[in-house]
C-alpha cells in the first residue's frame, strides 16, 4: 500500500501532522491522475466514454485507505480509481486497462468500471450500482472464518443507498459482527439526481444504526478527518463491530466525462468544489510551514508520474482477438465453442 | 416525410400517447429532469410535469414493482431501466409478479405496464452495459416482447405497446438512437405482432431484430452484388412471434439464417432455428445457421467487443458459404 | 367490507369499547376460517400443503383493517387468510381456491398463496417473501395522481425486513409523500428463524423511522392497541404521511401447516400462545356485562358460516383443463400455442 | 450397494466434501438448525457448527452476494436458493457478478461457488414456487449448470461441482428427494460434463435431464413393449454440453426427441432441438420433437399443474406418432 500514516496516538483521535504531506502527496497523485484519463479521453484514446472522475473525492479514498490494513479487502463502485490508487494501484496498468489496453489489470477487458486486483485485495470496481456491496460480506465471512484479522470494505455512493441489497448486507454484517465497513462517498449527486432529490431521510449513517451497525458521517474537507473517522469505524469493523462511514464531499464536475452537469447551477459549483481537500491540505501545509517549493515538487512529481501513464497507455497493444475466449471459465476447462468454428462444421456436413 | 432520428421518434411516441392517455406516467432513474441517460424523455417534464415524469432513485426493483402495483391499480406506467442489463435485478417483479399476475388470480386483474429500457453493444461500455438480454424475457410466458429496429417502428410499436392490457418489455438498441430515417408518421402503421419483410429475395432468409436488421440489409446488399438474393425479416416483436411470415419466406427459399446479437446457446437464435427447423422440416436445403452473440462476456476493449457479436460481414461470409 | 368500527372518537385514541364485540366477531370468524383451513387438508382436499395460517394474528388483520376504508387497496403475503376476511372476503370462496376450485377467487389456478380480488381492493397475496411490497407504492402513486384519498397497505411478516426490496419502497413512499402504509405482521418467526436470528436490530420500526416515515410498534394482544395504532398510521399517510407499523404478536403453529415447529421449545410456544387477542377480548368483553351467552352465539355463528366454506369447497369443480390456455393474456389477445397443437402440426406436415 | 434416497445422496455429497474442503461452508435460508426447507442439510449444523451452516435472513441477493464475495476471498461456498423461483432476484449477483467476474478481470480472480437449488412441479405449490428456470442460466455465458436426475448423480454431479473452479448452478427435483436407489458410492462415477446413456434403442433418441429422465424411461419400457426402441439420455450438466453423446446417438437413430419440464420458448428444448437440428441435419427423418412446459404460469391446481408440463403419457403419444 503506498500511504499509510505511520503513527497515530489514538485511534479515532485526530491524527498527527506529520502525516499529512503523504495524504496530500497522494490525494494530488490522484487528481492528476484523473485529469490525466480526461485527457486519454479527448485524446480518443479511452476505452469508450463510461469514465467517471473522482475528483474533489480524493480526501474519502486516501482518508478511508490510510486506515486499512495489507491483507484487508475491498470493492468499489464505477467512481474507483482514486480509491484503488490510495491502495496502491499501479496507475500505468490502471490507465491501460482504462484504454482497454492489454498491459492493463485486467488485460483490456474490463475497463475503467470493472479493474480489479487480487493481490492489493481489490475484489473488483462494479458498473452496477450497489453490485460490489455484498461481496465484503463474504469476504468478511472468509476473514471471519480464517481469523486472518482482515477487514473488507465497500465503497460507493450516495446514489446506492437506493439500492435495497446495501441493507440486506447490512443486515447480515451486524448479525454476524463481520469484520466489514461500508464506505457510502456522498458526493451530494448521483447522476443529474441530488441526494435530496432520491430520499427523504439525507442524514445517510442513521440506516446504518438502525440495522445495529455503527454509523457516522464526516466532512471531506480535512483529510486527517476522514482518517480519524475511517479509523474509528475500521479497527471497530477489525473487532467485530460492523460499521457505516458517509464522506460528505462533492463531485466537481460531470457525472461521466462527456456530461456537462447542465441540472445543477454554476453557483451550486463554484461552492461545491470549495470542498477541495487537496486544496485545504496545502493551505495547512504552508500554515505548517512546509515551502511552496517542496509542495510544488510533489505536485511536479505527481505530473511526471500521471504524464507517464498515458504514454504507457498509448504504446500498449490492445489485447489479442483470441482472448477474446479466454477466461470465460478457468484455464483447462471446457470453454465456449466460437462461432465460426460452430458454423464450419455445421456447413462443412458432407 | 420528415426526417427523424430513432431517439425522436421514441419521444414522440411517449409524448403523443401521453397527450391521449392521462394514466400513462414515466417511472424510472433520470428520466425527468434529466431526460433519459440516451436522451429519450429530454423536455418532456417540461411538457407534462414531474408527477409523469417520475425520477426515482437507483432501485431497480422497486421502480419494477411500484409499475407494476400502478399497473394493477389502473394506471399505465412507463418503467424506464437504464440498461437492460441491470433487468437481472428486477427479474422477481418482473418474471414473478408482472408476468403472472393476471394468470395466477384467473383473469380479474392485468398489467398494463411497458418497461423501456435499451442494449446491445457499440460503446465500449464494458461486460455490465453492453448485453442483449431479451431471451430472458422471451423465454417467460406471459410477458410480450418488443424490440424496434427502424424509426418508424420505434414510433409505432412503443404506440402500440402502450395500448397493450398485458406487460410489455420494450428494447430499444443503443446503437440506434442516432439513426435518422424518413418518416410518415401518419402513415397506417403495420399491425402489432407482424413482422415486416424488408427486401425480397430467392435465395435465402435472414431472420431478424433490433440492431442486426441493419447489418442484414447491409449484407444483402453486398450479397446482391454476387447475384445472392436474400430476404430480410424483421421480427419487430418476439412474442407475439409471427412466424407465419417466416415460414412463408422460408418454403420459398429453402435456406435461412437466424440473426441476434444475444447470447448464442439457448437464446433468441435457438427458439428461431428451433422453429424454423421443425415447422419447415421438408423445405430446407441446408441446416438453419444460427448467427449469434458469441458465449462470452462483452470485453470494453473496442475490437474484442466487435468481436463479440455478428457483423455485416460475417453475414455476407455465411450467407455465401451458405449458398456454395 | 364486513366490519368497520363505526364511531371513533379520536383517530389515534383508544377506540371505544362499543366496537370491541364487532372486532371480537371479525377474529372469531378469521380463526375458526383457519382452523378449517387446517381439517381441508387433513381431509387431502386443500391445493397441496403450502397453508400458512393466521391463528393468534387475528388482532393485526381485524385491526389494522378496520382502520381502512372503502377504495383502499392492499397486498398480503402468503400468509394472507385473515387479512383479506377483515376486508370483507367471501369465506367461501376463499375456501375454495384453497382447494383449488373454479369457485375460487382466482378460479383455483391461485391457491392460499394468491387470492386476490380487485373489487374489494385486493391487489394479490404473494408467494415471494416481499413481492407485493413495492405494489404499494404504485398504487398509492395512482391515488395520489387521482387524488382518490384511498391509501394503500402492504402486509408482510417480519421475514421480509430481510429483503430489500422493503426499504427501496420505504423509501420512494417517504420520498414522494405517498398514501402508503406499511404493515410488519411480526410474529417472531420466518420459518425456523426467530427474529433476533435474522436481525441484530430487533425494533423494526426504527428502519422506517431511518428512512423519513411515521414508524411504530403495537403489541397485538389488544385489538383496540392495534386498531388505535392502524388508525394513526393510516390517517398519516392519507394526509401525505407514509408510515410503517410492526404489530407484535406470535405465530401460534408451525410455518406452513406440516411444519410441527422442532425448532422451538414447548415452553416458548405455550407462553407465546398467551398473547392471544381473541381471549383477551372475550376477557374484556366478559367484564364489560357481555354474557357467555351472547359470546357463545358469535362463536357459534363462526362455526356454522365457515363449516359451510369447507362443503362448497368440497362441492366446487377443479377448473376446466381448457382453462389452462385462458388468462396468459388478456382475453382476445394472441394466447401461446399449446404443446400437442404445434406437434401434431409438424407431424402432419405431408 | 445401498439403498439411499436422493436427497440423502445430497446431504452425504454435502458431508463428505465438508469433511474433505475445509473452505466448503453453505449459506441460506433455513439450512442449519431447520436443516433445508426439503430436508437436504437435516443434521449438518451438528457436524459441522452453525459457521459452516450458515442460517441467514431472507435476503436472496445477498445471500448469492456473499457468496460470490467469500469465493473471491478463497472460500468454496454452497449458497442454497430455497426455491428456484427466487432465482429472479438474485440474477444481477449471478449473471452480472459470479458468471462475469473471471472474464472481464482478465482472468485473475475465480468464483469457485455452487448455487444449490431445487424446482419443477408436482406439489401444488403455485405459479411461483414450481417453475423450471434453468434456460435462464444456460443462456448465461460463464455458469456452469448441473441438474442431476438420479440418486448417484445427485451424489456425485454435487461432489463434482464442489471441486469446480467456477461458478455451478445446481437444480435440484421438487419430485426426486424421496426418489431411492440402489447405489454404490464408491462405484467410479461419470466424468463431469457427460452424458449417460440410460438405454439404447435403434428407433428414436430422447434428450433430457433432470425428473423427465425417469419420464422418458418410464415411457421407453411402454414404447418396447410395442417394438419401439427408444435410446434415452441424461445429459446431468447443460453446461458443459455433452453434444458429441447426442449426435452419436441420434446420428443412429435419425429420430430425436428433446424433453425438458421449462417452458418451451427459447427454452432448453430449443436450444438442444436447434443443435440437433444443425448438427445431425443430413441424419434426421423428422423434425426434431420439443416436449416442453407450456408457455403459460403453473397452476395450483392439480390437474392444470400436471397439464402444463410433458408427462410420460406425452412422451409415449409422440414417440408413437413419430414412428409412424
Ligand atoms: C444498477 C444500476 N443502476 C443505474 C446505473 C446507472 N448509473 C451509473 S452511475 C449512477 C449514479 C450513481 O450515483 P452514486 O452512487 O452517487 O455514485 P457517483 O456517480 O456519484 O460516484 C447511475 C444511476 C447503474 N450503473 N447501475
Ligand atoms: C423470496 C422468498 N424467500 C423465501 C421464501 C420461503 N419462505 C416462505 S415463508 C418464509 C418465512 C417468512 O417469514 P415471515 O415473513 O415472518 O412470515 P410468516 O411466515 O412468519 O408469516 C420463507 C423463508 C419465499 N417464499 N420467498
Ligand atoms: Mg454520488
Ligand atoms: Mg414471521
Amino acid at each position: 500500500m503506498s500511504i499509510k500514516p505511520t503513527t497515530r496516538s489514538a485511534p479515532s483521535g485526530k491524527v498527527s501532522n506529520t502525516d499529512l504531506i503523504g495524504l496530500y502527496r497522494e490525494m494530488r497523485r490522484i487528481r492528476t491522475f484523473e485529469e490525466r484519463v480526461g485527457e486519454l479521453f479527448v485524446r480518443g484514446q479511452s476505452a469508450g466514454s463510461m469514465l467517471h472522475l473522482s475528483i474533489g473525492e480524493e480526501s474519502a479514498a486516501v482518508g478511508v485507505c490510510s486506515a486499512m490494513k495489507g491483507g484487508d479487502t475491498f470493492t468499489t463502485h464505477h467512481r474507483g480509481h482514486g480509491i484503488f490508487l490510495a491502495r496502491g494501484a499501479d496507475p500505468n496498468r490502471m490507465m491501460a486497462e482504462i484504454a482497454g489496453k492489454d498491459t492493463g489489470y485486467c488485460q483490456g477487458k474490463g475497463g475503467s468500471m470493472h479493474i480489479a486486483d487480487r493481490g492489493l485485495g481489490h475484489l473488483g470496481a462494479n458498473a452496477i450500482v450497489g453490485g460490489g456491496i455484498p461481496a465484503v460480506v463474504g469476504a468478511g465471512l472468509a476473514a471471519k472464518r480464517r481469523g486472518s484479522g482482515a477487514v473488507s470494505v465497500a465503497f460507493f455512493g450516495d446514489g446506492a443507498m437506493g439500492q435495497g441489497i446495501l441493507y440486506e448486507s447490512m443486515n447480515m454484517a451486524a448479525l454476524w459482527s463481520l469484520p466489514v465497513v461500508f464506505v457510502c462517498i456522498n458526493n451530494q449527486w448521483g447522476m443529474g439526481t441530488r441526494v435530496d432529490q432520491a430520499t427523504r431521510a439525507t442524514v445517510l449513517h442513521e440506516r446504518a444504526l438502525a440495522f445495529g451497525l455503527k454509523g457516522d458521517t464526516v466532512d471531506s474537507i480535512d483529510v486527517l478527518d476522514v482518517v480519524a473517522a475511517a479509523q474509528g469505524t475500521i479497527d471497530a469493523a477489525r473487532a467485530g463491530m460492523p460499521g457505516f462511514l458517509a464522506v460528505d464531499c462533492y463531485r466537481f464536475f460531470g457525472h461521466a466525462r462527456k456530461d456537462k452537469s447542465p441540472y445543477r447551477s454554476e453557483e451550486e459549483e463554484t461552492d461545491g468544489r470549495k470542498k477541495d481537500p487537496i486544496k485545504q491540505a496545502h493551505t495547512e501545509l504552508t500554515q505548517a510551514g512546509h515551502t511552496q517549493q517542496e509542495l510544488d515538487a510533489i505536485d511536479g512529481a505527481a505530473a511526471a508520474e500521471m504524464d507517464a501513464t498515458i504514454d504507457f497507455a498509448i504504446a500498449s497493444n490492445p489485447p489479442a482477438q483470441d482472448a477474446m475466449f479466454r477466461d470465460v471459465f478457468a484455464p483447462g476447462e471446457p470453454e465456449p465453442e466460437p462461432l465460426r468454428q460452430r458454423l464450419d462444421r455445421i456447413l462443412a456436413r458432407d | 416525410m420528415e426526417k427523424m432520428t430513432y431517439r425522436d421518434a421514441l419521444r414522440q411516441a411517449l409524448r403523443d400517447a401521453m397527450h391521449e392517455d392521462e394514466d400513462i406516467f414515466i417511472i424510472g432513474e433520470e428520466v425527468g429532469r434529466y431526460g433519459g441517460a440516451y436522451g429519450v424523455t429530454k423536455g418532456l417534464i417540461d411538457e407534462f410535469g414531474p408527477e409523469r415524469l417520475l425520477d426515482t432513485p437507483i432501485s431497480e426493483p422497486a421502480i419494477v414493482g411500484a409499475a407494476v402495483g400502478a399497473a394493477m391499480a389502473g394506471m399505465r406506467p412507463v418503467a424506464e431501466l437504464m440498461y437492460v442489463d441491470f433487468i437481472g435485478m428486477t427479474m422477481d417483479q418482473l418474471c414473478n409478479q408482472a408476468a403472472k399476475i393476471r394468470y395466477m388470480f384467473g383473469g380479474q386483474i392485468g398489467v398494463p405496464m411497458v418497461l423501456r429500457t435499451q442494449g446491445g453493444t457499440g460503446r465500449s461500455a464494458g461486460a455490465q452495459h453492453s448485453q442483449s438480454l431479451e431471451a430472458y424475457v422471451m423465454h417467460t410466458p406471459g410477458l410480450r416482447l418488443a424490440m424496434p429496429a427502424t424509426v418508424h417502428d420505434a414510433y409505432h410499436l412503443l404506440r402500440q405497446a402502450l395500448k397493450q392490457p398485458d406487460p410489455v418489455v420494450f428494447i430499444e438498441h443503443k446503437g440506434l438512437y442516432a439513426l435518422q430515417e424518413d418518416v410518415d408518421l401518419n402513415a397506417p402503421p403495420p399491425a402489432w405482432g407482424k413482422a415486416a419483410v424488408h427486401r425480397q429475395g430467392d435465395d435465402l432468409v435472414i431472420v431478424t431484430y433490433s440492431r442486426q436488421l441493419h447489418y442484414a440489409l447491409e449484407a444483402a446488399e453486398i450479397l446482391a452484388q454476387d447475384g445472392i438474393e436474400a430476404t430480410v425479416i424483421d421480427l419487430r416483436t418476439l412474442n407475439p412471434l409471427d412466424f407465419e411470415t417466416i415460414r412463408h419466406a422460408v418454403e420459398q427459399t429453402g435456406k435461412a439464417m437466424v440473426l441476434s446479437e444475444g447470447p448464442l446457446t439457448a437464446g433468441v437464435a435457438a427458439e428461431l432455428a428451433a422453429r424454423i427447423s421443425e415447422e419447415c422440416f421438408d423445405f430446407l436445403e441446408n441446416p438453419v445457421l444460427r448467427l449469434a452473440g458469441e458465449d462470452i462476456p462483452i470485453s470494453v476493449s473496442a475490437g474484442l467487443e466487435a468481436g463479440s457479436v455478428p457483423s455485416p460481414s460475417l453475414v455476407v461470409e455465411y450467407a455465401r458459404k451458405l449458398m456454395k
